[in-house]
């Protein structure tokens, strides 16, 4: 440790836990570049995934107290410097984010090995990791233009890895390049409305935003400027009208990338959503509220059953899941539409529910479509019987997409039913149920293509690599012990609404 | 309610100016077809917002933010806000990197379709789809 | 441009007076305009244009594409490693004060050198491999849309 | 405008204009990036990117009612949003008054460079400087990805071709 004259107190590893999430992968990215061998590339994302996702559940362990971190970078205070401000939400973020990243990576290096040419290997995780790292970074800062730019870190490198199923059907180039005008429109007008925020406050940090805009309640700039974060997220969230990028980019991305993103990035941009919602402008404030309920809500279940009702006409498998995601996207934002604890919680809940349901199920099409060779109904016919362990996994993600109990997505469903009674607002929760109908539907046309049909003879009939079957079935054994062993997901979801409604704390000069 | 006077309107000119300069840029973004237009129109998209950022940092009678040399800081001199600047040059960066990746794009798609127009492309992924229905729909009620 | 006499002449000339000024911009960025990311895009420049008049494979003998590979990544690590270095002195992440704890005014000096070094080397080996990835692409455009 | 080689010189003239422009607002660093970058760096790209796709826009028909209306409303919020906003360089303005003079006052001494957009960028806001490096890295290694191997060889049947069909004909 280095003594200086200069008054100093040396930090422990334990005061870097809020930077190292993101750090170690991204320190990772360069190396494996820099290294650039095969056969390394792939344990050093896996051992930098691992880093995280440890240091993530040690955050979460610290911060479940109610106790804020904040890490200065650079030793400079906030609102002077950027500020790492770790609270049980984004915490939890974390740990979904490095926990999908941790189980997702062996199953990659199955399904890359089949999908992308050798020599394309190492890039290709070094953008894994710089994708990953986007989005820890984008959960944990407190910064709102630093927000931005961990943005675009994660979004840059997705429009590559989308790019990249172009080895398999070219239709995902011009998804990625959708995806890019769109994403980039989308960056720019959140870039807008920062620029307003800062224009009417002078400040960049959240928690000196918040402060600041609860002295201007009535200052025009900032509406405008709420509204163009709100429209620039909900673009990267994929909120109903403003998802057609989604679609072909879950459906034509490679495997192992579809089950990342189906199950980050969204969950990702909907907690930059509810941190902007709640911590830097308040739900007491007139326009959030008159936002939330008057365009959020109808949107959100516009989506819901719209989305869904497109799904069950789907002729491919991962179409019908991209499709259900964006209904899935409803859910959330109708928990957070409420503007209840208990809504909230449902929201957050169902991030962590959802992230690991969609995780299992696009796992599950990347082993069929390593078999079969595509994701089209017709082409899974029978799978049920070539691949029973994989298409077990299937029916289990199936059943927690649909909200059965004993699984990890009725937990979500029930919470939010709950918080719609809590308001007795019952409709709402009768079309929560209503929409889970539609969910049986496209799932009960899946389970009928995999299961009820038999195998065409030509089809390969090997099961699926082992290091592909026991990430399925992690993710699978989730859903079935987070729905019934709750305690842990609830409890965290719950703290995090809590932090979340209770508002922005006061700046932190003190902390590290 | 805001007064429009002179000095009000004269003072929020610049920022409507940029305004237009940035719907025409996203208006190119949205309508044009051709995928190098689009591009083009996201670049000036881009570059009216950084123009929005930078003209709230001037200050009338300052200068640009850079002390002289030999650190003798004139306690009167008047320096422009520095803070847009910087988060500028990052946009800025952002931006050229985001060009760069979609000009990428262009040229596999072009490689992939033959064509950088978008109507044609739609048409090609309309075929493709077309096709696929016909070969691989109707799972329902398709002979066993 | 085998026979463009005065382009070679020219761009053997300016070549280096570009790489100069690039290098000028580079460590004079904390007094006048400039830093790393400008430095880097005239670097890289140079490298471009010495391309575009002899020919891609010369610029490649100087300038390999392995070489360039791996300085878009040592750039970055350049820039993170400062920061991990003051990480392990038990300052903050990025604190240049640790580079020189008695006098944190030079540290910061030198952190600001070293960060910009490394955005330099990024940001000249990307244009770079942005450059050759497009010059390698054989054209598949046909006569009649030129 | 059919013609994309005019585009791409009128963009790049407008890119120099704006950085004309930066410099009149005080904006040096960022009127020499905008330079750089608009006028130098991505009109290369774009005319790179023409010699391998296409010179000329084709056709475009369809109607301009969708996007005009987006366009119109998403300008109209940002007027709205200017209405509160302060006269152009008005010193009174919050931009000025909170955090900006805290940078004048202490880099002298904490950072003692005289640029204080350098001081800014690479030490106080360091850290978002290093995730824009992070954004040039991930865009060279997802060009490298994209454009990496020569198309020609492709057409004579090499060994690519496997790849390109090892995931079946979805």
């Amino acid at each position: 440790m280095a003594e200086g004259s200069v008054q100093h107190t040396a930090l422990s590893l334990l005061d870097h836990l809020p930077v190292l999430v993101v750090l170690i992968p991204f320190l990772a990215a360069p190396l494996v570049v820099l290294i650039g061998r095969n056969w390394l590339a792939w344990p050093l994302a896996f051992m930098a995934a691992l880093g995280s996702f440890i240091v993530s559940v040690m955050l979460l362990a610290k911060v479940r107290g109610g106790e804020v971190l904040s890490y200065h970078m650079g030793g400079w205070a906030p609102p002077l410097g950027i500020e790492y401000r770790i609270d049980t939400a984004n915490a939890f973020v974390l740990l979904i984010v490095s926990a999908i990243a941790v189980v997702i990576l062996p199953y990659a290096r199955a399904s890359v090995r089949v999908e992308l040419p050798d020599r394309h290997v190492p890039l290709f995780y070094a953008l894994f990791l710089l994708a990953f790292t986007g989005l820890l970074g984008v959960a944990a800062t407190g910064d709102a233009f630093n927000l931005f730019v961990f943005l675009e870190i994660s979004s840059l490198s997705t429009y590559v890895l989308i790019a990249l199923g172009g080895y398999r059907d070219k239709r995902a180039l011009t998804a990625a390049f959708n995806y890019l005008i769109m994403g980039t429109i989308g960056a720019t007008f959140f870039i807008i409305g920062i620029g307003f925020l800062y224009m009417a406050t002078g400040t960049l940090n959240m928690a000196d935003l918040a402060a600041r805009i609860a002295e201007l309640p009535d200052n025009r700039t900032i509406h405008a400027g709420f509204a163009f974060i709100v429209v620039g997220i909900g673009l990267k969230v994929a909120i109903y009208p403003l998802h057609l990028w989604l679609p072909n980019a879950y459906t034509y991305a490679p495997s192992a990338i579809s089950a990342f993103i189906a199950a980050t990035a969204t969950k990702v941009a909907v907690y930059v959503l509810m941190r902007f919602l709640f911590s830097v402008f308040q739900p007491d404030f007139g326009f959030v509220a008159e936002t939330l309920q008057y365009i959020v809500m109808p949107f959100a279940l516009l989506g819901m059953f719209a989305a869904s009702f497109i799904a069950i006409f789907q002729n491919d498998f991962k179409k019908m899941l991209a499709y259900s995601s964006i209904a899935q996207i409803g859910y959330m934002l109708l928990g957070i539409s409420l503007m209840s604890e208990t809504g909230l919680t449902a929201a957050i809940v169902h991030l962590f529910n959802h992230a690991i349901t969609k995780a299992t199920l696009f796992m599950v099409v990347g082993a069929y479509v390593l078999r079969s060779g595509g994701s089209f109904y017709r082409s899974l016919e029978g799978m049920g019987k070539t691949m029973p362990w994989t298409s077990a996994a299937a029916i289990v993600g199936g059943l927690s997409l649909i909200g059965v109990p004993g699984t990890a997505g009725f937990i979500s469903k029930w919470v939010l039913v709950q918080a719609a009674l809590e308001q007795d607002m019952w409709w709402i929760a009768l079309l929560v149920v209503a929409s889970s109908l539609l969910a049986v539907i496209y799932v009960w046309r899946g389970v009928e293509v995999v299961f009820m049909k038999q195998p065409a003879d030509d089809v390969d009939r090997r099961p699926a690599p082992l290091m592909m079957i026991i990430p399925i079935w992690i993710m699978a054994g989730a859903c079935v012990y987070f729905g019934l062993a709750t305690d842990v997901t609830l409890g965290a979801a719950r703290d995090a609404a809590q932090g979340l409604m209770a508002g922005p704390g006061p700046l932190l000069l003190g902390g590290h | 309610m805001t007064e429009f006077t002179l000095s009000f309107i004269v003072g929020h000119m610049n920022y409507w100016l940029f305004t237009l300069l940035m719907m025409t840029g996203l208006y190119i973004v949205v309508d044009k077809g051709n995928l190098v237009k689009k591009i083009v129109g996201l670049n000036m998209f881009q570059t009216a917002v950084f123009m929005l950022y930078i003209s709230m940092g001037k200050v009338t009678g300052g200068t640009a933010p850079i002390f002289p040399t030999d650190m003798n800081i004139d306690p009167e001199a008047v320096y422009s806000n520095p803070l847009p600047h910087v988060l500028i040059l990052t946009a800025i960066v952002v931006g050229i990197a985001t060009t760069s990746l979609g000009l990428a794009l262009i040229v596999r798609i072009r490689e992939e379709y033959h064509t950088i127009e978008e109507a044609l492309i739609q048409k090609i992924e309309l075929e493709k789809a077309t096709r696929e229905i016909r070969e691989f729909g109707e799972t329902m009620g398709g002979p066993e | 441009m085998r026979h463009h006499l005065i382009l070679r002449v020219v761009t053997k000339l300016l070549v280096g007076m570009i790489m100069l000024f690039a290098l000028y911009v580079q460590f004079h960025g904390d007094y006048s305009p400039g830093g790393g990311f400008q430095a880097g895009v005239i670097m890289a420049v140079a490298f471009i244009l010495y391309g575009l008049v002899f020919s891609v494979g010369q610029v490649q003998q100087v300038l390999p594409v392995w070489l360039v590979h791996k300085l878009v990544a040592l750039g970055v690590l350049i820039y993170a490693g400062t920061g991990v270095y003051s990480m392990l002195t038990g300052y903050a992440f990025l604190d240049y004060a640790a580079l020189s704890p008695h006098h944190p005014s030079h540290g910061q000096h030198w952190g600001i050198l070293l960060v910009e070094a490394g955005v330099g080397i990024t940001v000249t080996a990307v244009m770079v491999a942005i450059h050759y990835a497009f010059v390698g692409r054989a054209p598949l455009i046909s006569d009649e849309e030129w | 405008m059919r013609s994309l080689f005019a585009v791409a010189m009128l963009s790049g003239a407008f890119s120099l204009l704006s950085a004309l422009l930066f410099v009149t607002l005080d904006a040096v660093d960022v009127a020499f990036t905008e330079a750089a970058v608009g006028a130098g760096i991505s009109t290369v790209l774009m005319l790179g990117t023409m010699a391998l796709t296409a010179r000329f826009e084709r056709h475009a028909s369809h109607s301009p009612a969708l996007p005009l209306f987006v366009v119109t409303l998403t300008g109209a919020a940002i007027i709205y949003g200017t209405l509160d906003m302060p006269n152009f360089g008005d010193p009174a303005a919050p931009v000025h008054q909170h955090v900006a003079p805290e940078y004048f006052e202490r880099s002298p001494h904490e950072i003692g460079v005289p640029n204080v957009v350098t001081g800014i960028l690479a030490s106080y806001r360091g850290y978002d400087t290093m995730g824009e490096t992070a954004v040039v890295f991930s865009a060279g290694v997802g060009v490298m990805l994209l454009l990496s191997g020569l198309r020609r060889r492709k057409r004579k049947g090499d060994p690519d071709e496997d790849t390109q069909n090892k995931g079946g004909k979805a």
